[in-house]
This record gives structure tokens, C-alpha cells and sequence, in this order.
């Protein structure tokens, strides 16, 4: 499915010939190493660089731009092609914009670090009565308010970086963040920071699955969707999954 | 209709026919005004409503389902700023007015301290409320010597911060602009420089600066929302997380509505004071 | 308008006509000079004020008035010369300024009174703060003094409510509830409607009649020479001439003060 | 230490005397100044500087290899920051004389226009900007009826919109302001209503609303700031990247302090022009 | 000082004495009743101004001679009576008031000039703006205008810059710049430095003696007496008393009249 000999606006593409990419800004590990997307390390620059062979385009063909997780899933008009920070699927972001089908699949987890009051809890139960939070918008704080509930208001961060923060500082005692997110924060960024653990699905749900976010009604969707399932069929993804995330089942999920 | 003077005799047939002639031009304005807005209505309706991005703009924006749905999670946000709000209008009130005080200190012994409120007066008057916020929010907890206190507390302090230095400054100007010749007299009557102060200058420079204080307290008002940084989930917060769950954003809309029926009052009120004194002062006693 | 009472001025002489100039004297200004960025709006200037003397300072506008009414109060500080009030000397750094100020009066033209105060705290003001007097006792003296020029009524007004004769009036009577030594007025009547002119001139001439000693610098020509038992006429920062009224005002030999006198009688 | 007289001739033997006992007092006050100044340093190293808490404080807020580290990024973001700014500048100015001149029209047939800019004015006062920000800066381009447009672009818009309604207002005021004489005398020459406000009023008003008006420049100069909100990476964003890298808050301090020297000439601009108008003001010549 | 030439007025008749009473009139004002919240401040207000002749309005501070010049100018609108200028009824609401306004020219007491323009523009704008004469022909005949008042080296400077006097000269040369048939004066005076008012009421001697026609109210007691054809004394919103100066300040029977003319001369 090479683009090149297409019109821009036949192809669909932002610019012809080019694939453009969204991610963040900045972008984190394990999902991007360095903030450099351009590199392919990290679990979604590869899975990016993956589907965009999967549509046909050399590496050099890919143009990176960056936007903020609000921004990429309002609607509206895009500069990419198709965006990838841990977008989870819902229903209410496809009344905005259209998903791939998912290229992930993880859950939510609440994470602390030692010297927090948080720490010794190891239920859902446990969890109620501390200060938790989450970044604004994300299934994370969904995860919070349907799942563990806590008697004091959840606080609501702008990014990620803002709710490690607040966590580092004791204003929250805990947040919620995906897995892998969790394994980097707790291994990596965090001093003495510890998984609690994963949260439950809600009854009736599936876990959360990260889908690429493109224009609504974009008529990229489909090929996109059919270069990320080819991708999951042929193992890549899983691959990919094994090489840059690890193994996801280390941590134990609350009651 | 009849003469307003107290007695009542009748108007002359040419002041009659003058008021008839007023009120007939009277008349044709209000028509005109009409006609006027109804054209402009029917052309708004035509040239915007009318058109399919209205509807869109109208779904996105004004959606009433969505604003049912928002509105107690966005109201409850709404308490937290009016609770923020009151508690920052105490502490600005009393740390510019030591702030003030202190400026007000004279002799060679004060001079560290006057350089130091000077100073800080000037610091926080040119940084942008949201690194405040930010320092105060996330830094200070971080330092570890404070218990830990809710993302408002750090908030209403970082308000208090920015706001005591513009509204220590307007207290100064207002001290400033007592006519000098009141410090004169004043000080011609015997009293010292402490007692003009406390008794001539700071009554009249309270007056003089209402209108300016006012002005600060709305926009104090405003600013209170941008607590929702720190991850208090005040009104903006609160209609960002209902935005980002219907992807609709009509829960701003709410908001804003909410913030702007706060300030009404208080913006009327202002106008009303300002034009007042203005008028006071256009009157221009002069002795 | 009821007289003042003999005994509200310091001096309690009641009546007494012209000051003789042996009277002990209350102000004594010796040879002072002010400069006002690089100009010099005093040029040595000499001049005494008696006991219950009233003194005019009359000349053009610009020539020194205001500036050397303000020295005398230490509201200007002088750049060469002494002022003596009663035996002090008072414009030696070391004198207490507030303290002296409390014993001159004060009245300008503009803005006297506080208007975020009633005409009765106006008044008693200097003698709550500065003096310490009882409310009760200081208000007592404030009405007594607000009675005596037909102004009991109107204590408790603000002074925006007031006309400007009677704010002037009331400035007038608070400058002179702490019984200063003397009274410094400047061109009190200058800002007035001229009809109510009159009324602030008779408040002048009361004071006069009852013993305060006053200087004052002013416009009305015809009131310096019926009511001053002297006038001193000042032209660019020097004492041109003083004398009694008749003699300035009818026998001048000096041709500035001449010069001066014919333009106010077009 | 000589007069100031023109004619310079010499001080008496007391006013020498005097300028000696003054000079002394000057003296004195400079020592007990700074003696005052080290006692108060000295105090606030022993009790502040010298506790351990102190250098977490430095640490984390004041630490000169971060510092460097996020000052390329920060300058990069304040540079964009700039630019808003001058854009926004350029718009407040336009939208917001279009409002005032709107509001001046007279006639009935003006109706519907003066209300709408009486009620944009009325709303956008009362609004907290950063709701506006998202509305502008999420919601519209939601719409898709307008071209994709970055970040900084909507942001501009919101402050456009926000401050052109305070700064219409500043202008209704000042026209206000003008003593109501004035347009008397120009009414009486013959003027027409028109040619008094453009000729007569409008040119003294924009004289009397200048401090305003550079109150709300230093105002816009900080709330740029808030385009990070919308995901712009300017000076804030910027800050807030570094920080979130290092855990440590020495970028925002850098932000903070590249928006106070960006106003702080502008803010002493505003004191020394207020401070000027007053004083000719209080001179008070009042033919 | 230099004369205002014969001629810059509207009528030329140069030095032309007292006006007859049957002269055209310039202004008659029939019947004039204007209220203010319920309080009726004009009630029934009858009077002429014929050409060349200068009429003195005086009266109590608050009788309502700034109200009666103000509607005589249409910038209060009354509320019965009638107003012509020349055979205008200029009361009529379908006159034209931009247009009457521009031939009638107007003083106040307080802040006449316009402080951002200078003074020599202040002089020019209605001629440019209202007559669209040429900026050259504006300008050459104000600097012909200022000159005459000595004011031509004062021409480029701002208001501020000049003295109180000088302002309320260039004022009035300002509102005859546009050759009004009236020329309205309100307390021109009573903001000034007595020293200053002289060479502004010599300015309306001047213009009196060119022919312009006058109706001023004034505080000035001497002056109207000098100067006026005739003097209209006002007593709160009534015609009390009018009629050539010399029978009002010497032989009027009216006991009001008395009254307020006793209050001048204390
Ligand atoms: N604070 C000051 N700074 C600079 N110049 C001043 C100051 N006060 C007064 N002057 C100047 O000193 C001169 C004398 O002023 P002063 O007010 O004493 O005159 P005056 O005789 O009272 O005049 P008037 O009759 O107008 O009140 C004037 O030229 C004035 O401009
Ligand atoms: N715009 C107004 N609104 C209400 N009352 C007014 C207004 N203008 C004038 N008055 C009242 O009308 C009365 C007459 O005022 P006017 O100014 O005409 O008197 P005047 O004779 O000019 O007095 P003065 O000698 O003090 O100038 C006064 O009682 C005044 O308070
Ligand atoms: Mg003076
Ligand atoms: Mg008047």
C-alpha cells in the first residue's frame, strides 16, 4: 500500500509521501527511550516503525510531530497521521476521533513509593481512605473513581510527570498509572517507589487496549487497523511487547 | 407627562407640541432600535445559526444533556474555589497590609526590612501566577519540613503570595495619592508621623483605592481556578474531567457560567463605585 | 456669628487694638533664604511678629508668600538663616518639629479639612492626639468653638456637606482649638466664592479682635489694610517694604510697591 | 555642601553649624542602617539560611547545574512565549478599539451592535482565562470547520478575546474620565458629537487610561504564560518538562525569572508614569 | 495689549457706545423654566441681548446663571419657554444644535482649553473642523487672533504651559475665532488670581468696544457696573431686577437687589 503516487488528498496523508507520527512531549520509557522517537527504541516507536512498514514506508519516510495526550484526542483537524501515547480505547473518544484496533493491552496500577502512608496497603479496601491520583482524562482516573473509590476526592493531574510529583511530595499518597508506566515509575524515577498492585477490570470489560488515534472518519483507519492486526497475527507485537515492556504479570492484583 | 417643577402649571402649547415632537422621535429610535435588532437577529440566524457548523458548534458547546450531567460535579468543583477564594481574600488582606505597613516604616533601622518588602513586592508582581503555583504546589510539600496539606492549601498560599504584592502595591499608591496638603495639615496640627498616618493619610488612602481593590479581587476570583494545576479538582478540573468523558465541552461552558455569576455582582458593583467617585470628583469641590 | 470669647486666645486682652511693636515677640524670622532647585525663592528675609499682632503678607503671586509661611511652620526646611518661636529656636535640627508644630496654627487655602472625618472630629483632632485630651472634654471645647461661629449645627456633617466659607471657617476654629501661640494663614479665602469671602474675613477679624497673634499672606487688599496692624510686602524673595496699612497703602514711596498696590485697583 | 543659591554666597556660621548636626544624623542613620541590614542578614543566616532545610530548599529550588541544564529549553519556550505576546498585543489593540468605538456609536439603529459589545465586554470580564483557553484552544478546533492551527495560535486567540474585553472596558472608562467640560466646550464650538469624540475626548482618554493600559500589558505578559496549558511547549511547559526530568524546581525559577525581567522595565515604566500623572494631578492647576 | 480691530467682531461698528434697546436682538429668551430633579431652578425667565450690546447677569451663588447661559446654548434642554437666536427658534427640537451651537461662542469658569492640543489649535479647530477653512487661512487668522491678545509667541506651547489668565484669554479668542453672534461668558473670572483677573476682563472691555455682542455672568461687581449696557439681576430662577448699571448699583428700589449688592461692599 505505498502512498507515494497518490495526491495528498486522495492518500489521506499529511503530507504525501510521508507517514507522520504522533507522540508526546515529551515522550517516556518505556514507551519512547530518550525522547527520541526517531530512534525506533521504546515500545511504541517500534510498534510505530513496524506499522508504518506495514503500510509501506521506509523508516526514513516517517516524520515525527508532538502533541499532548488532550490535544491528540480532542477533535478537531490533525497534523499526524496517526497518534500513539497509550491512548486507551473507549467509546466516548470514538465520538472524536477514530482508533486502530488495539496494539496493547494492559491494566490499571496503583503505585507508592516506601515512604508513604500508602505503602503497607495491599487491597482495594486498604486503598479507600488515602489521597490518590491520576492524569486528567486517562482511564487511570476512570479506574480510580469506579474502581477504588477512595472517601476523599481523587486529585487530577495534568500529565503524569505533575501526579509523580504530587506523589514524590506527599501531596497524593498513591497513583494510578498503566503497568508498564508503573514498572518505569517504581524502577526508574521514583525513590523507594513500590506497585501496590493492578486493579480489577470493571464487570463486564475488557482491560484497557491502546489503539492509535487518528481524525475521525480519517481514511486512513482501516489500512492503519489492518497493519496493526497483521502485526498481532504475525507475533511482532507480542515480540515487541516482551523486548521493551518485560513481563507484565509480576504484580498482583487487588481484591 | 406634566411639568416636573413643584408648581404645577400647566406647560405652553409649544413646549406640548415640542414634547409631542420628543416623544414621536422617541418612538421612531425605539422602532428603529427594533427593526435594527430584528434584522440583525434574522441576518445572525441566517449567516450563523443557520448553518451546519452552528448545529456542531452548538452540540459541542451548549449541549444541554451534557451540562445536566456535568452540573454537580462541576458545582461541587465550584464550592472548592468560592472556599479557596474566601481564605485567599483573608490572607492577601493581611499580608499586604503588613506588607504595606512595613513600606510605610521610616528611620535608617527599618531599612532591611522595607528593602525586603520593597523587593518582594516588586518579585511577584512580574511572575506569572502559574510558576507560583507550580513552585509553591509541588516545590514546597517537597521540601519535607510541612505536614502534608491538600493541593488547595498550597494553592490559596500561592494566590496569597502574588495577590499580597499587587494589592500591598495599590495600598501604597493610594497612601501616594492623599493630596499632600493633607499630610500638611496633618502635620501642622501636631501630629507625628505615625499618628498622620494611622488617623489623616491610610483612612483616605483606603477610600481612594477601593475601586483598585475591587478590580484585584475579581481578578483574584478568576485566578482561583487555576488551582486545578495542583490537582485540586476545583470547577475547571471538574469540568475537564466531564469534558474528557463526553468529549463535549459543554462542562467549561458551566464553569465559565459559574465564575462569571460569581463576578457580576462584584463587576457591577465596581463600575457603579469607580463612576461615582468619577462623578465626586468631576463635581470638583475645591476647597 | 457670636464672638469669639476673650480668653480662647492665648493672649486674653480683650479688644486690645493695634499690637505695640515692644510686645513680646511670638515670631522672629532672621535673614532666611530658601532655594528651590537652583532658585532662590527666599533671598534673606527678615521679619517679627508680636504678641496679638496681625501681620499681612502681601505681594505678587510666585514672590515667597506660601514658602515663608511654610518655613515658619518647618514644613520647608531653610537653607540659611534662623527662626525663633517665642525663645526657641526652632529651626535648629535638634527641636522637636512635631512638638512645635503643635503650638502654630495652620490654614491654607485648599483641602484643609479631612474629609473622611466629621467637622467635629476635625476640630478636636489635635487635642485627642497630640494633646491627650478626654473625648468628652475635647468635643465639649470643639462645639463651644463650632457655637461660637454659628456652626454647632453642623458637628457631625462631613465636611463635603459644607459650604466652602464654612468648611474654611471650620478649618479656621480647629487650627485654633489647641490655643496656639500663633496662626499661619494662607490665602484662606483665595478658593472661595467671593460672597462667602466675607464671612471667613469676619471669622479673621474676630480672632484679631480677641487676641491672636496671626500672620497671615492674602489677596484682599481691602482686608489687610482695614484689619492688619501691619503689612509686609514681598517681592521676589526680599521684604520690599512694611509698615502700618495707611503707610503702604496711601503714602508708599516704594515704586514697586506701587506698582503692585495699582494693579489691584482697576 | 555649598548653597544652592545662585548668588553663592557664604553660609552663616550656624547653618553651618545645622548642615554639621545634619550631616551627622545622615551619617548615623546609614550606620544604624547598616548595622541594622547585617544584624538582620546575620539573624536570617542563623535562622534560615543556616538550617538544614535551607539547603534542601537550595537544593531543589536554587540548584545552578539545573539550571544551566534547562535554561536552553526554557529560553527556546520564553521565546515563543515572546512572540504570543507581541501577536497578542497587536490583537488586543485592534479588537478591543473596534469594541470601544462600537460601544461610542450613538443612534438607535446602533442598538443591537452596543449591546453585543456590552455583553461580550460584561461575559469576558467575568470568565477565568484559562477557561477560555480551553474552550478556544480544545473546543474550537473541534469544530472542524477551521484549518489545523498550532497550539500557540488558539492560545492567542483566548488572550485576544479575553483582554480585549477588559481592555475596551479601560477605554470606556477613560473616556469617561474626561471632565465632562470638555465635551461641553467642544459641543459649544460647534463640534458635532463625532468630531468632539474623535478630536476632543478620544485623545485625552487614551492620555488617562495609559497606566491602565500598562497595568494590563504586565497583566498579559504573565497570563502568556498559560498557552502551556493548551500544550504549546513555551517557557512554563518547558519548565514543567525539566522539572518532571530532574525532580527538581530550579527550571521554573529560571521561567519565573525570565518573566520578571521581561516586565519588570514595563512595570517600573507604569509606576514612574502613574506617579507622574498624580503628581501633575495634585499640582492641580485648575484653570 | 494690543485692540481687537473693528470688524473680528460681528457687528463693526467700532467703539460703538451703549447699544439702543432697538436694536436687532441677537438673543431673546421667552418664558424660560428648566428643573432639576423636582426643584424648578428656572422659572419663568424673560430677556434680551440685542446687538453689540454686553448684558451682565448677577445673582446669588445657586439663582441659576450658569443654568440660564447653559440653555441659552442648548446644552440643557428646558422645559417651557422659548429661545431665539437672531429669528431662529433655536428651542424648537428640530433645530439643528450642532449648527446654532457653532454661532454662539462660550466660556467657563474651569477648564476650557482642550489641555492635548495646543494653544494655537484650540484656537483653529472649529474653523477647520466646523467651517473646513483651510488649515493655512485657520492658522494666519488665529496667530492674527493670539496677537492681538499678545499671546502670538504662546502659540505653539500647551495649555498648562501658560499662566490662568493667559488661558482664559486664549479661551475667549478661541470662541470668537468662528465669528459667533453671541459670545456667552460664565464667571470667566473666578477661578483666577486676583491679579490676574484684570487683564482678562480688559480682554472683554476690548471685545465690547469691537461690538461684540455679550451676555456673561459674572461675580465681578466693578466690572459689571464699568462695562455692562445693562445688568440682569437674578434671584433664585426670576428676573428680580434689570436695567442700565447705574440704576441698579445706585438707585434700585428693589430690596433684594440691595440685599445681595450690600454683601459686595463690606
Ligand atoms: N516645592 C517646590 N518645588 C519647586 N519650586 C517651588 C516649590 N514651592 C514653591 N516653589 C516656587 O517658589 C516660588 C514661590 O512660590 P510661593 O508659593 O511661595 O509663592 P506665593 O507668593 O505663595 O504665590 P501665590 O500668591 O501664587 O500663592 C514660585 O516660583 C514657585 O514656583
Ligand atoms: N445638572 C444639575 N443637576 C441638578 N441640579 C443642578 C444641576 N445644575 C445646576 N443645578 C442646581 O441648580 C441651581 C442653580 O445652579 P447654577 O449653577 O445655575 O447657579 P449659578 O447662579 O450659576 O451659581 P454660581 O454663582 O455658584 O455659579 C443650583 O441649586 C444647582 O444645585
Ligand atoms: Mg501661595
Ligand atoms: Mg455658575
Amino acid at each position: 500500500a505505498g502512498a507515494s503516487s497518490d495526491s495528498a488528498s486522495e492518500s489521506g496523508y499529511v503530507t504525501d509521501g510521508k507517514l507522520t507520527i504522533g507522540t508526546a512531549e515529551p515522550a517516556y520509557y518505556p514507551w519512547v527511550i530518550d525522547d527520541k522517537p526517531e530512534s525506533g527504541e521504546g515500545f511504541e516507536s517500534a510498534v510505530a516503525y513496524a506499522v508504518a512498514g506495514q503500510l509501506g514506508f521506509a523508516d526514513s519516510d516517517v516524520v515525527w510531530v508532538r502533541s499532548t495526550f488532550d490535544e491528540a484526542i480532542a477533535p478537531g483537524p490533525k497534523d499526524f497521521d496517526f497518534n500513539l501515547q497509550q491512548f486507551s480505547i473507549t467509546d466516548e473518544r470514538k465520538q472524536a476521533v477514530d482508533f486502530s484496533s488495539p496494539y496493547y493491552e494492559t491494566t490499571q496500577t496503583v503505585i507508592t513509593i516506601a515512604s508513604s502512608p500508602a505503602a503497607g496497603a495491599t487491597s482495594i479496601a486498604d486503598l479507600k481512605k488515602f489521597s490518590i491520583g491520576a492524569q486528567t482524562g486517562t482511564t487511570s482516573l476512570t479506574a480510580v473513581e469506579d474502581v477504588i473509590k477512595p472517601d476523599s476526592q481523587a486529585q487530577v493531574f495534568n500529565s503524569n510527570d505533575d501526579a509523580k510529583l504530587a506523589l514524590q511530595n506527599g501531596t497524593v499518597d498513591a497513583i494510578v498509572v498503566d503497568l508498564p508506566t508503573a514498572f518505569y515509575l517504581t524502577g526508574a524515577e521514583l525513590d523507594g517507589g513500590k506497585i501496590i498492585g493492578q486493579l480489577p477490570q470493571a464487570e463486564g470489560t475488557t482491560g484497557d487496549q491502546f489503539g492509535l488515534v487518528l481524525a475521525k472518519d480519517s481514511p486512513l483507519t482501516a489500512s492503519v487497523s489492518e497493519a496493526v492486526d497483521a502485526l498481532r497475527e504475525d507475533g511482532t507485537l507480542d515480540e515487541l511487547a516482551t523486548k521493551w515492556l518485560g513481563s507484565e504479570d509480576t504484580a498482583p492484583v487487588l481484591k | 407627562m406634566s411639568t416636573t417643577g413643584i408648581d404645577a402649571r400647566p406647560p405652553s402649547s409649544i413646549e406640548l407640541d415640542r414634547r409631542a415632537f420628543r416623544r414621536q422621535q422617541t418612538t421612531r429610535s425605539t422602532l428603529i432600535a427594533i427593526v435594527s435588532t430584528v434584522v440583525f437577529a434574522v441576518a445572525a440566524w441566517i449567516f450563523v445559526i443557520n448553518t451546519p457548523g452552528w448545529s456542531r458548534v452548538q452540540q459541542t458547546f451548549l449541549n444541554w444533556d451534557v451540562a445536566v450531567a456535568a452540573f454537580p460535579r462541576v458545582i461541587e468543583g465550584f464550592w472548592l474555589n468560592v472556599r479557596v477564594l474566601i481564605y485567599s481574600v483573608i490572607g492577601v488582606g493581611i499580608v499586604s497590609l503588613v506588607l504595606a505597613t512595613v513600606r510605610t516604616l521610616r528611620g535608617p533601622i527599618w531599612f532591611p526590612l522595607r528593602a525586603l518588602a520593597a523587593g518582594y513586592t516588586d518579585l511577584f508582581r512580574g511572575i506569572p501566577l502559574i510558576i507560583v503555583l507550580y513552585l509553591v504546589g509541588y516545590g514546597i510539600p517537597g521540601l519535607g519540613v510541612f505536614p502534608r496539606m491538600p493541593a488547595e492549601f498550597w494553592g490559596t498560599i500561592a494566590l496569597v503570595t502574588v495577590y499580597s504584592a499587587y494589592v500591598s502595591e495599590v495600598f501604597r499608591a493610594g497612601i501616594e495619592a492623599v493630596h499632600p496638603s493633607q499630610r500638611l495639615a496633618a502635620r501642622s496640627l501636631g501630629l507625628s508621623y505615625s499618628q498622620s498616618m494611622r488617623r489623616v493619610i491610610l483612612p483616605q488612602a483606603v477610600r481612594k483605592v477601593t475601586p483598585a481593590l475591587m478590580n484585584d479581587f475579581v481578578a483574584l476570583q478568576k485566578d482561583v481556578g487555576l488551582i486545578s494545576v495542583l490537582g485540586a479538582v476545583d470547577a475547571v478540573r471538574a469540568a475537564q474531567i466531564e469534558t474528557a468523558a463526553y468529549f463535549n465541552f459543554t462542562p467549561y461552558v458551566v464553569a465559565g457560567l459559574l465564575f462569571f455569576l460569581l463576578a457580576l455582582p462584584m463587576i457591577r458593583f465596581t463600575d457603579w463605585y469607580t463612576a461615582r467617585v468619577r462623578r465626586r470628583e468631576q463635581m470638583g469641590s475645591i476647597v | 456669628m457670636s464672638l469669639i470669647e476673650p480668653g480662647s486666645g492665648p493672649g486674653s486682652g480683650p479688644g486690645s487694638g493695634a499690637a505695640t511693636p515692644d510686645a513680646a515677640p511670638v515670631l522672629r524670622l532672621v535673614g532666611i533664604r530658601k532655594s528651590f532647585e537652583g532658585t532662590e525663592v527666599l533671598r534673606g528675609i527678615d521679619l517679627t511678629v508680636h504678641r496679638h499682632e496681625i501681620v499681612a503678607l502681601i505681594g505678587a503671586s510666585g514672590s515667597g508668600k506660601s514658602t515663608l509661611l511654610r518655613t515658619a511652620n518647618l514644613l520647608e526646611q531653610i537653607d540659611d538663616g534662623q527662626i525663633f518661636l517665642g525663645d526657641d529656636d526652632i529651626s535648629d535640627p535638634r527641636a522637636k518639629a512635631d512638638r512645635i508644630r503643635s503650638r502654630i496654627g495652620v490654614v491654607f487655602q485648599h483641602f484643609n479639612l479631612f474629609p473622611h472625618l466629621s467637622v467635629l472630629d476635625n476640630v478636636t483632632l489635635a487635642s485627642r492626639a497630640v494633646h491627650r485630651a478626654s473625648r468628652v472634654e475635647a468635643e465639649r471645647r470643639g462645639l463651644e468653638l463650632l457655637d461660637s461661629i454659628g456652626l454647632a449645627d453642623k458637628a457631625r456633617e462631613f465636611p463635603d456637606r459644607l459650604s466652602g466659607g464654612q468648611q474654611q471657617r471650620a478649618a479656621i476654629v480647629r487650627s485654633i482649638a489647641t490655643d496656639p501661640e500663633l496662626l499661619l494663614l494662607d490665602e484662606i479665602t483665595s478658593a472661595l466664592d467671593p460672597e462667602l469671602v466675607g464671612e471667613v474675613l469676619d471669622l479673621v477679624r474676630e480672632l484679631g479682635r480677641g487676641g491672636t497673634t496671626i500672620l497671615m499672606a492674602t489677596h484682599e487688599m481691602a482686608f489687610a489694610r482695614d484689619v492688619a496692624h501691619r503689612v509686609v510686602f514681598l517681592d521676589k524673595g526680599v521684604v520690599a517694604e512694611a509698615g502700618p496699612p495707611a503707610q503702604l497703602f496711601e503714602h508708599s514711596e516704594n515704586p514697586r510697591t506701587r506698582e503692585f498696590l495699582a494693579r489691584f485697583t482697576a
